[in-house]
């Protein structure tokens, strides 16, 4: 059957960066709670560039692969090169992801771009005993 | 069932990623037979006006056909059609149900029983009804089987209690549920049965009745008929002490400036320009359904839920929610592969043109209490083949093949 | 208008008491084009599944045409396509936006400020919010030529006012109320505004920027699209403020037994499955009035207003209700014959074959205000030709030959 | 044109025993607040039969013309011959009514029933300031 990208099933079976960051700079939680995806982005940032990246996460196959490659493509670079990542970017290094799943694969930017961002909006979408 | 009625869904006949569409998801809405697509087109063009107020011919057509509906949702639910109420949907009945009995039944300190198997669409509206009035809301547990746990909605049944909704067919268990039973223990404490009926009504021969409760609301799109339409069935003198969910024109009687008085049921209900060419369209599909035979519709229903059971079941890495009994069910089954998110199995499952809903389907509490996100669920209506369900049990296998 | 319109709507074909049918109630309902009939039918015979949360690629489909749909509304009133809640009906719009405010604006003591001219559906939601939170209801009067009195609006206007809800075009009298004007008084002193467009999106060209209100309703089957769906426009930071009318799947983040969160605008106000094919209807009906283009409909409009007011005028023993001046009134007349109930000068009419309505059309304390208890109204729309207009001015006479 | 039958518009235009009966015996107003037509029927019942029968209203030219039209049919009929007076009796009489109007043909005969019935159902419809 025609099914994943090789590299979704391999990041999924295999997750890298996969844990909490004690010394963290930014840290934000994404939910997605129609499908109740949720991942945790940590990043240390230092001397401007993003020194380690971790995540934690509960969901489908889409968005932790996508978690865990995202970790790996920011680590070591500079925080401004970051920060210009785009969804096409990060969907591009997944090897492409059907149209109905996007969110699922776009949710761990929407973490990072909230971690690394110094004062981002109030979470909403869930009391922090879910996290 | 017949080969004529799959000629008569002309959406069946398309491809989906280049694979014929296996549709597994009437639960959520039931695609549409070309009687119900071309009698609502017709109307259109042939005999369209709007209803009620109108003196001329045209207008008086258009109510006739627009009664005439409701008529034949009634007699398909053996009610009189004075009591039969269109809305917009199940959403909208529950919540006209709610807001009613908020008004006239419920006071501070009362409680309202739920269940934990409801759909969002019988949970939200009492919520609302038990924070407005000061009221409790209570949930009977659902047991580890998927059946309603009636030693606890017993307990928790009070003279206190003013209303019990509860679901007749459950969305992701497929549960159905002993509502006569459970109406007649409310009764006894003068409680008023409110029952979503939208998964019931579709798929078996429902007599409210047999089924004893004062209330009871369902949507057209699930019956084959068009979107955009419901029903609220109630007895004639509850339906009579209700008061208005939404105010407008063609419910009053009388209007001035600073007061109004309103219109009998169910015009009272029915404010505005109702959705006049769905009910239409309702009215055909139930005829649709009638000449099939609501025992045949149950009974198909029943095969391949026998026939995706047993297929489930004997897989060891999937996880069944429910009764698992098709006799005690709906025309659906709920389930899960292990370690899988059922997004990436109904994403994968639709690469075959398999599609199926992942998710959890409006019933978020019934998720937690299985201590699951979301489920996987397939749902069958009368245009599914035994060859459908076969080929969504393979597929699943590949899916299990690919992912685990 | 073009010889093809008329083609495009089969019904206008048809006879009524063997009389070819005249069609002039259109300000109740409007008849339908071929391609809105046939975009609703197509999208169930090819692409039908409920929207939102299903991974398949059919559901996808479904729910991209819901909100291209969604988007040509937005592009027809030149708003962002966030902003366009479809819901079923300018009434349930004009509920939902009084609800809203209700529960956010309006405090004890406050007061909502209407019109003397307002369709019930933006008269009694507004009674209903002013009871529950016992605010007061004021009216602005109407005067002798059917035209808002803006003295005595301004009079009304204080810092008190929280909300100023009013029809864009009256579904009487035809009057155009100077919205921007109102409303930019109105927002002087803080209040929302709150606008009836059920006449005036499908008639003219109306942006809601250059309108200037807060809240704009309008319903799907006056513009040539479909019974059950309507729209609520609203400013972004408003919708956000608004708590939902209806409650139940789809219009929410989370859920527990006894809380939920709503989700954000447009979806918070979309409760359960909403009119999807009534939506994708819709769309076809703005592709269609946009290819006309609404400036040309709205010359249409007035050309055929102009000939019936001429004619109307030009006969001593008819009343006519409005400004009587095309330019600056909607595509209808609301007449009189001295001494004659509507409903007798609609039934003979309708003998030939011609469709006008006769009554109160929902207005009750409008009528009053002119001291009659109905009246008859015609209204046209781009089907219409100035030879029907014609003719019921003809027909007219040998009503008041007949019965006077 | 083809209009209203001659008996309608005969009645219509010279209403039959329109006014009030001081004596009456029996009176009930019924409103159709969807056309605005009222009609007050009284009656004057002895001996068990309608010694007179007189309407005021205001309204369409059938409800007007059947309130009058009525009257006319039961003077001097005994009270148990009226009470068993159907619908189709009173439309019939009127030469037949197009069915978008049969509401207002059969008001009077509404009034009339209520005007014979030791107790009606209260009146919900219009506040007396309107009758
Ligand atoms: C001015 C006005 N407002 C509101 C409405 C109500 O619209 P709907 O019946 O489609 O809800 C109408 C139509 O009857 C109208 O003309
Ligand atoms: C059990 C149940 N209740 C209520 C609903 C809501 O119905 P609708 O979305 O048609 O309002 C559904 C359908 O989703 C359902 O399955």
């Amino acid at each position: 059957m025609s099914g994943y990208e090789e590299i979704i099933l391999d990041h999924w079976r295999r997750p890298r960066n996969k844990g909490r960051l004690p010394d963290a700079t930014g840290s934000a939680v994404e939910a997605n709670p129609l499908c109740g995806d949720i991942v945790r982005l940590e990043v240390k940032v230092q001397d401007g560039a993003i020194a380690a990246a971790r995540f934690t996460g509960e969901g489908c196959a889409i968005s932790l692969a996508s978690a865990s490659l995202l970790t790996e493509l920011i680590t070591g670079k500079p925080v401004a090169e970051v920060e210009r990542m785009k969804d096409e970017d990060l969907l591009a290094a997944l090897g492409g992801v059907v149209k109905t799943r996007l969110s699922c694969a776009l949710l761990p930017l929407r973490a990072l771009r909230r971690a690394l961002a110094s004062e981002g909006p109030p979470r909403r979408t869930l009391p922090p005993s879910e996290v | 069932m017949d080969e004529r009625i799959r000629n008569d869904f002309p959406i069946l006949g398309r491809t989906v990623h280049g694979k014929p569409l296996v549709y597994l998801d009437s639960a959520a809405t039931s695609m549409k037979p070309i009687p119900v697509i071309e009698a609502e087109a017709r109307f259109y063009r042939e005999s369209y006006a709007n209803v009620r107020r109108g003196v001329y011919a045209l207008a008086a057509e258009a109510n006739e056909r627009y009664e005439e509906a409701r008529g034949k949702v009634a007699a398909l639910i053996g009610a009189g059609p004075g009591e039969v109420v269109f809305t917009h949907g199940t959403t909208e009945a529950l919540n006209l149900a709610a807001w009613g009995l908020g008004e006239t039944r419920v006071e501070p300190g009362d409680e309202i029983l739920v269940t934990e198997m409801e759909h969002h669409a019988n949970l939200l509206p009492w919520q609302e009804i038990a924070r407005r009035r000061g009221a409790r809301l209570a949930a009977a547990a659902v047991a580890p089987s998927g059946e309603l746990d009636l030693d606890d909605l017993r307990a928790k049944l009070s003279p206190r209690t003013k209303v019990v909704a509860l679901v007749h067919v459950s969305n992701v268990l497929g549960t159905v549920n002993p509502v006569a039973e459970v109406a007649a223990e409310a009764h006894r404490v003068g409680a008023i049965v409110v029952v979503d009926a939208a998964q019931s009504v579709p798929h078996l021969p429902v007599d409210v009745g047999d089924l004893g409760a004062d209330l009871v609301a369902f949507s057209g799109h699930k019956m084959l008929g068009p979107t955009g339409i419901g029903v609220l069935w109630g007895r004639n003198d509850l339906l009579a002490e209700l008061p208005p969910l939404l105010t407008g024109g063609e419910m009053v009687r009388e209007v001035w400036l600073n007061w109004a008085t309103w219109d009998d049921p169910p015009a009272r209900f029915e404010g505005g320009t109702p959705p006049i060419a769905q009910a239409v369209g309702l009215g055909a599909a139930v005829d649709y359904l009638r000449a099939i035979g609501m025992e045949a519709v149950r009974r198909h229903g029943e095969e391949l839920t026998a026939l995706a059971l047993d297929g489930l079941l004997a897989r060891p890495h999937v996880t069944v929610y429910g009764p698992s009994d098709p006799a005690a069910q709906g025309a659906l089954v709920a389930f899960n592969l292990a370690g899988i998110h059922p997004h990436d199995v109904a994403t994968l499952l639709d690469q075959e043109g398999i599609a199926i809903r992942g998710g959890h389907h409006c019933a978020q509490p019934l998720h937690r209490r299985f201590g699951i996100p979301a489920s996987c669920r397939a749902s069958f209506h009368v245009y599914t083949t035994p060859e459908e369900v076969n080929q969504f049990l393979s597929a699943l296998d590949r899916v299990w093949e690919d992912l685990r």
